[in-house]
């Protein structure tokens, strides 16, 4: 009897896993999340940039460079949280709506915008009813479709870039359209010390936040995203809150995308390439995981800031930009793991 | 009894000295001496929550942290894992089927150990060979064994299970209620094949809530409750009165406090409810302050008449009028609206989304009455919540606790104070109390009883029988999808429930 | 099973609904929304047919009465949308001699790229395998032309190609990749199955070129090189190769540019895709020449961002941030996503004070020029490259002699005379 | 009879798709020139070798339940490693093949050990594992294409065809030996066997005491051999390789992963079949060549490949979807009860 006891005390024999003590590092860890390696970014900036780092003109500079990836890092945020992986349809629905307000010009630039937002959220209707309503493998799908809106909007254009002031034509009124669309990517607050862009994403954050945590659809999301099951037989309409959360993200991502046309001033197909997976890592880096219902916007807002921070102190340092995969890599390897770790000592995977 | 044991002769195939497994607030097996031997078929019974289950499971290696001795064969082994639970000769058919379900029947038969041609490659036709001559001793000779399992029929893929343990050649047999899913006819087949096993010298424990079953099939029969052994019994020695007494013991009546509901209008009728090929033609109805179950074997239809119920799957034809009105609900939103909820039976998969807190587990199924427009934070209800915490004394009081860092019981206690927390008039209760401790089924019994006398209906669908005596006020009887009887208030007790589940005793209509 | 169905059928009418739009819009892709909506039916028969068998409806003046194409006239006749000679005259190069060891020498020496920049001119023999040229003619010749990938440049290119191949009268096909090498590979072999009367290619990878031209000149169809220089060992497989004097075009840039930077200061490098031609010429093309010619000129950082203007920008900033008043001009690879977003952070941080020069020719370069933001760009015409190819070939099938290389005539643009150059082809 | 038929479409879609898909593809392509020629399908089967080794790579990790994004880096990391050891380095061609698919191995290694013992999904992981191998591979090679510097002498072994009349060259008999050997270790052997019970359920692997970590880093590693052989073999075909192999046009990775489920392998794991994906990568390359005789343009084949994918998608997902209603109906009820009612269909 006495040695079973002793074995069945002994290390290495697995005990129940469901605490009811929770460890205070972990916790902190967890809680803090991104804005842990956001702080030793920050001191890292400080001693190797003597100043320069905190200075107005370097985090206007930050901020900028990430605020199209934060934009549609909002809107990613709820696909993310509602347990459904990515929505690699993320660079077409950008690349859609720059196209379609760049063609819409001739009709004034009200028209411009909200046509090339509308064209865009249209992809997150079928993406959400898709996935939502018939349970399609939301990897799969979104990919699929993005094939497909790639080929179309090709075919449609073409292959062509098109430009705001050659779409514009001789007309006065669209000229001055055209100008005016070129102009959102460079309007400036207070002296240029504000780029409207970032106003933007950060209002998108603020929006992001209250939609998550202040209101129905953000905390039915967390049921759904958590255990769709146990959610649709509480009565909550799963099928409509994961369309809801497709169609904020292409919604996001649609007014990244006309930031993108703006600043480039140019209406491609490739806009947007490679804001996927770039998004789904800023997230994941913001503390969300992939099992959903976990994380949250201030996580993401963070996750982006690391991001940004990241490529502007290695090009302050002068890494190159091949080792600054590996440095970007190595760093959201380690984040994750030690974001899962923490996750699972406090029994919440 | 370990005392009378001989070893030399009529020696024991298994035998397990004071076993316990304790689980975080409960002591699940408590002390137990069990043994069988061999060519014996020895039947495990109890109510759920009994201790049958976890036992078994200790014995299949499930658990590393068991206390007691277990022997196999006169000597002590440590089954502290599934892997050494096999070398030792112990097979385990599961409740649920541990078959890969689109993987050929031949390689789930034989998985871990397919036979090899060389060092490097399996031997398909030996494979298929001795996966045939498996399928041979459970009588499904003729299926082809290179089929997915997801072709066959659930019978086939029960007996199937049935060979899969047979072929890592075991000494000691367990099956946890492998009659569920499979008509009589089948039944029969199974209890054939479970003779001829016996005939091989074969210990086989047999996990059963049929009674009539086990008197079939049983030599030996072991009554456990409340994670205790009451005692053995020969089969000759014994009846299905004497061992219903033995499982419910004399705690029912101290348990269950005498309650009397004040019986008042209708409120749900439900008629010609149809669902093909799970339930056929049911008719019901339940009145405000009343708790009507439906009982029913496991794979009665039960389960599904609720869901159909309230919309969470789909139903073929049927009315059903709510307070008077004639309602339809496509999906569970419709129907929570609409006045009826559904209590799941299984918690984790699909009650709980235990990654999240306490409060917005209370909160969801009210998320859309406490929104003012689209506004909503949970923050602001904490007083619904903590209220809800206080009626259930869900432990530890913390609002902002993750549900998984939460005891059983009290997980159950929250998913039950999600459902009070609404203003539906029926509340569709299945399995409320399933693997709960004791103090927290007498909560949740008393919280049920309290929603009802607020003048709403309750059906309870329940194969806990005392607490279905416990709580009912009527009980309709399910048996392979249609109704085959009505007991009332009066006539209730485990034994004619029990009977009547059974296909025994006196057919009220 | 009603929905499936239902499905099914959309992407059916959906797919051949494509196949019309892509089939009728090959000549004209602006006008294949008009296309589909006139012939929806005729939509298998169309993709059926050879894109290029209709004939050229516009009048030729050029026609003599024989048949023959008198090709002078044709080359001087056609005109690039910028209005500038859609088939200019090929331009030789003068070359030193080749160092002994050019990797042996330091990065900065013009020494070390010699086998880049003079690619070509001392490659030896041509391969024995190159056939014969028909000598009667362009006419009536098939050309594929397989290009490097999707762009607006390509779009352009493609323009030019089919204007000077269907002046020529010659039947031109024009493949796309989209920048995957695997691909390219197979559009050569297809090319090959297709046994056209020649080959125009722009290759992916300098390397692979030798590999890609080996393979059609072992097959017996004239290969042409266009726009990329390739190593030198493919030199010796291509009937002739034409395009643009990257390296001649960034020397001009560089010496302009030290020039207004008065000789001295720091410079920043934005790169081309690392590993490519233009990589090397349009960093170490300038790093070499102002190594020659302006010492006093520092080379600060280079960085490969690639061509996302917001990286470009969130780069440029950094450098700002990083070398303050060091930086006085930033060299860029693409004048269009990476000149907006160099110009947007300058502008952002209110260094007017940097000189911006960037490669290339696109309407945006342009009009950044035009708006006094870019100090120079280089003068580089997508259909005039392609223009060059098609004179190359035409004179190639009409026997005469043409250049092994032949350089597109190099030209900058700065504000001074950017009016001349629109409307912008690309 | 009726329900015979309803199987045989039914298996149709669901198991050979990917030959129904060739068919289709096949009959299209009587209206290109020059499409049922010798050397077309030779050109086709050798530019499916890179898609081959990548989508194998894939469907094996996705029948053990897994996604693995690194593939098409891993690939081209194998190019760049044969060549670099061959051409920089100066090591015989045996040898750089070796640590070509020594270094795919490695970051297999890396990968699997992230997924079965950190607990990481693996999607994150090998999503992480991209920006590190890139990294890698652009600091090993400066950025720049390494080449076999004229030397062709295996390139042109690779690339010839040694049966007369028949459209096989080297690098393809090698891409089908490595189908077939993944094949015969995917349907022959234990670990074989091992991995479709892992995808299948997890759980009673378990109980069968299957080393499901041992078993899923294996997987990886396998899956990185696999992308670095067929990464060398393309690189030493084309003679060169650039770190940008992996990511231009229609990148390798989508290839592989659409060829994987348009093959019919389960997204859940614990199904497929790496011969269907052999075939749809064959399917799709003769589409593209189809495509680019008929009309010549890129967008189409992406447009094309997209609405093949987002059929094969939805089918899926409407037949689950369908089938949902019927899960755990007990068909000996419905025979009673259609006797009873004198119901002949349900």
């Amino acid at each position: 009897m006495t040695t079973k006891e002793q074995q069945a005390t002994a290390p290495g024999i697995k005990q129940d896993s469901r605490r009811t003590d929770i460890s205070k590092t972990s916790l902190f860890i967890n809680r803090a999340g991104a804005y842990f390696i956001v702080a030793i970014l920050l001191v890292i900036g400080l001693i190797i940039a003597q100043g320069r780092f905190v200075s107005i003109d370097n985090i206007r500079s930050i901020l900028n460079a990430v605020s199209l990836t934060g934009m549609a890092c909002a809107g990613l945020a709820f696909v993310v949280y509602s347990a459904n992986f990515n929505d690699m349809s993320l660079p077409m629905t950008m690349a859609l709506s720059g196209m379609m307000a760049v063609q819409l010009i001739p009709f004034g630039i009200v028209v411009s915008v909200v046509g090339g937002i509308a064209a865009g959220t249209l992809v997150g209707v079928v993406n959400g009813i898709l996935i939502g309503k018939f349970r399609a493998n939301p990897i799969i799908w979104t990919l699929a479709f993005n094939m497909v809106l790639s080929g179309i909007v090709r075919v449609a254009w073409g292959g062509s870039q098109i430009y705001p002031d050659t779409v514009a034509g001789d007309s006065e009124f669209a000229q001055q359209a055209a100008v005016q669309f070129n102009s959102f990517a460079r309007t400036y607050f207070f002296d240029g010390a504000l780029p409207l862009m970032v106003v933007v994403m950060i209002v998108l954050f603020v929006f992001a936040y209250f939609m998550m945590t202040r209101t129905r659809f953000g905390n039915k999301l967390k049921m759904v995203g958590s255990n769709y099951e146990a959610a649709r037989l509480s009565g909550v309409n799963c099928a409509k809150t994961v369309i809801l959360a497709y169609v904020l993200c292409s919604l996001c991502a649609a007014i990244a995308g006309i930031f993108y046309t703006s600043m480039t001033k140019i209406g491609a197909y490739s806009n947007g390439e490679g804001y996927d997976f770039d998004c789904l890592t800023a997230v994941l880096l913001g503390g969300m995981t992939l099992a959903g219902g976990k994380g949250n916007i201030v996580g993401v807002f963070g996750g982006v800031l690391v991001v940004g921070m990241l490529k502007n102190i290695m090009t302050l340092i002068g890494i190159s930009t091949f080792s600054q995969y590996l440095v970007t890599g190595v760093v959201f390897l380690i984040v994750v793991w030690i974001n899962t770790s923490s996750e699972r000592k406090l029994g919440r995977a | 009894m370990s005392e009378a044991v001989n070893t030399n002769e009529n020696a024991y195939a298994l035998e397990m000295r004071s076993v316990s497994k304790r689980f975080p607030g409960t002591l699940a097996v408590d002390q137990v001496d069990f043994a069988v031997r061999a060519g014996e078929v020895h039947a495990l019974v109890g109510e759920n929550g009994a201790g049958k289950s976890t036992l078994m499971k200790m014995l299949a290696g499930l658990y590393s942290d068991y206390t007691g001795e277990i022997y196999i064969d006169g000597k002590l082994c440590e089954l502290h894992s599934p892997s050494l639970a096999k070398e030792h000769g112990v097979g385990m058919i599961f409740q649920e089927l541990s078959l890969a379900r689109r993987i050929s029947i031949y390689e789930n038969l034989l998985v871990g150990r397919l036979p090899k041609k060389n060092a490097l490659f399996i031997d398909k036709k030996e494979a298929v060979r001795q996966a045939s001559e498996l399928l041979e001793r459970v009588g499904l000779g003729k299926q082809d064994p290179t089929k997915e399992v997801s072709e066959i029929s659930q019978c086939d893929a029960q007996l199937t299970e049935i060979a899969k343990v047979l072929g890592s050649n075991p000494s000691i047999i367990v099956m946890d209620e492998p009659t569920s899913a499979l008509s009589s006819e089948e039944v029969k087949r199974l209890f054939a094949i479970i003779d001829s096993l016996k005939k091989q010298g074969l210990a086989i424990i047999y996990i059963s809530h049929h009674l009539q079953e086990i008197f079939e099939v049983a030599d030996n029969i072991t009554v456990m409750r409340d994670g205790k052994k009451v005692g053995t019994y020969p089969v000759e020695e014994t009846s299905t009165e004497h061992l219903i007494e033995k499982m419910v013991g004399k705690s029912v009546n101290e348990f269950y406090a005498e309650h009397t509901a004040e019986i008042g209008e209708e409120l749900l009728t439900v008629k010609d409810f149809t669902r093909w090929g799970f339930f056929h033609h049911v008719d019901f109805t339940v009145h405000r302050g009343e708790v009507l179950a439906i009982v029913g074997l496991a794979g009665s239809g039960r389960t599904e008449i609720g869901r159909s119920l309230v919309g969470a799957d789909p139903l073929d034809q049927g009315t059903v009028v709510l307070d008077g009105k004639e309602v339809s609900f496509k999906d569970m939103t419709q129907a929570v609206n609409g006045g009826i909820g559904y209590l799941t039976e299984d918690r984790k998969v699909a009650g709980l989304a235990i990654t999240q807190s306490v409060t917005d587990n209370i909160l969801v199924t009210i998320i859309d009455q406490l929104s003012k427009g689209a506004s909503y934070y949970p923050k602001k209800h904490l007083g619904v919540v903590n209220k809800k915490i206080e009626e259930l004394s869900i432990y530890p009081p913390e609002p902002a606790r993750l549900v998984n860092n939460l005891s059983g019981g009290n997980q159950q206690k929250v998913l039950m104070a999600k459902w009070l927390a609404t203003a539906v008039d029926v509340l569709v209760l299945d399995e409320p109390t399933r693997g709960v401790d004791i103090g927290a089924k007498q909560i949740i019994h008393q919280a049920v009883l309290d929603y009802a006398a607020r003048g709403n209906g309750v059906i309870l669908l329940s194969s806990d029988l005392p607490e279905v005596v416990g709580l009912c006020d009527r009980a309709i009887i399910l048996r392979e999808g249609y109704i085959v009887g009505e007991i009332q208030k009066h006539e209730i007790n485990e034994n004619t429930l029990l009977m009547a589940a059974n296909g025994e005793g006196r057919h009220v209509s | 099973m009603k929905k499936v169905l239902t499905i099914v059928a959309l992407v059916l009418v959906l797919m051949f609904a494509v196949v019309a739009c892509t089939s009728t819009g090959t000549e004209e892709p602006a006008a294949e929304e008009t296309a589909a909506a006139e012939e929806p039916a005729a939509e298998e028969t169309a993709a059926a047919e050879e894109p290029a068998a209709d004939t050229p409806a516009e009048e030729d003046a050029t026609n003599t009465e024989g048949g023959a194409i008198d090709i002078a006239a044709v080359i001087a006749s056609e005109k690039t949308t910028d209005n500038q000679q859609l088939m200019p005259d090929p331009i030789e190069k003068a070359f030193p001699d080749r160092p002994e060891d050019p990797s042996s020498l330091p990065e900065d020496d013009a020494g070390r790229y010699y086998d880049m920049e003079y690619v070509g001119w001392d490659a030896g023999e041509k391969d024995a395998g190159i056939p014969a040229s028909p000598g009667d003619g362009p006419q009536g010749k098939k050309v594929i032309s397989i290009v490097h990938g999707d762009h607006a440049w390509t779009t352009a290119y493609e323009k030019g190609m089919k204007q000077a191949c269907e002046a020529f009268g010659m039947e031109v096909e024009v493949w796309s990749p989209n920048w995957d090498q695997a691909l390219q590979d197979q559009l050569i072999d297809q090319a090959i199955n297709a046994q056209p009367d020649a080959i125009a290619l722009i290759p992916l990878s300098a390397e692979n070129a030798v590999q890609q031209f080996r393979k059609i000149t072992q097959a017996g169809i004239a290969a042409f090189g266009t726009n990329m220089l390739t190593t030198s060992d493919a030199m010796p497989y291509m009937a002739a190769w034409t395009g643009p004097d990257d390296w001649a075009q960034m020397r001009q840039l560089a010496d302009t540019l030290g020039e207004a930077m008065g000789g001295e200061g720091g410079i920043a490098y934005i790169t081309h895709d690392p590993g490519g031609s233009p990589y090397y010429a349009r960093t170490y093309g300038p790093i070499t020449e102002f190594a020659e010619k302006y010492p006093d000129i520092k080379t600060l950082d280079i960085q490969s961002p690639g061509f996302e203007a917001a990286e470009v920008k969130q780069v440029v900033s950094d450098w700002i941030t990083r070398f303050g008043d060091d930086l006085n001009a930033i060299f860029l690879a693409d004048d269009s996503a990476q000149a907006t977003g160099a110009v947007d952070a300058v502008k952002e941080a209110g260094r007017d004070d940097i000189m911006i020069v960037a490669a290339g020719n696109s309407k945006t370069g342009q009009d950044l020029v035009k708006a006094g933001d870019l100090l120079i760009i280089n003068y580089q015409s997508a259909e005039g490259d392609a223009g060059l190819c098609a004179r190359t070939m035409a004179e190639w099938f009409a026997g005469e002699e043409v250049l092994p290389v032949g350089y597109l005539a190099t030209d900058m643009i700065t504000s001074d005379n950017v009016e001349g150059f629109y409307p912008t082809q690309w | 009879m009726e329900q015979t038929k309803r199987k045989f479409h039914a298996s149709m879609i669901n198991d050979y798709r990917a030959f129904v898909f060739l068919g289709i593809v096949l009959i299209f392509g009587i209206f290109a020139n020059n499409f049922y020629t010798l050397y077309n399908f030779t050109s086709i089967f050798s530019g499916s070798s890179l898609y081959t080794f990548i989508g194998l790579a894939f469907t094996l990790c996705m029948i053990a339940g897994h996604m693995d994004l690194s593939v098409g880096y891993m690939a081209t990391m194998g190019a760049m490693m044969v060549l670099g050891m061959r051409t920089l380095e100066g090591l015989p061609w045996g040898v750089a093949f070796l640590v070509a698919a020594g270094v795919g191995a490695l970051f297999g290694l890396a990968n699997g050990i992230l997924v079965a013992k950190a607990k990481i999904h693996s999607f994150i992981v090998t999503l992480g594992m991209q920006f590190v191998i890139k990294g890698l591979l652009n600091i090993y090679s400066n950025g720049a294409e390494i080449s076999v510097k004229g030397d062709f002498e295996v390139t042109d072994i690779l690339n010839s065809s040694p049966i007369p009349f028949l459209p096989f060259s080297v690098l393809f008999l090698f891409t089908l030996a490595a189908v077939i050997i993944l094949m015969v270790v995917l349907a022959k052997t234990r670990f074989g066997r091992n991995v479709y019970m892992l995808g299948g359920n997890l759980e009673t692997a378990w109980l069968a005491g299957i080393k499901s970590d041992r078993n899923t880093i294996l997987i990886f590693m396998i899956s990185g051999i696999l992308c670095g052989l067929g990464g060398a073999l393309y690189g030493v075909s084309a003679g060169t390789a650039t770190p940008t192999l992996g990511e231009k046009g229609i990148a390798p990775l989508m290839v592989g992963l659409t060829a994987t489920i348009i093959g019919g392998t389960d997204i859940a794991g614990g199904k497929g079949s790496v011969l269907n994906t052999f075939v749809s990568i064959v399917a799709i390359l003769a589409m593209f060549g189809v495509i680019t005789t008929l009309v010549g343009k890129f967008e189409v084949q992406i447009l094309f490949i997209g609405i093949v994918l987002a059929f094969c998608v939805l089918y899926e997902t409407f037949t689950k979807y369908a089938k949902q209603k019927t899960l755990g109906i007990r068909p000996d009820l419905v025979q009673k009860y259609m006797q009873e009612s004198g119901k002949t269909k349900l």
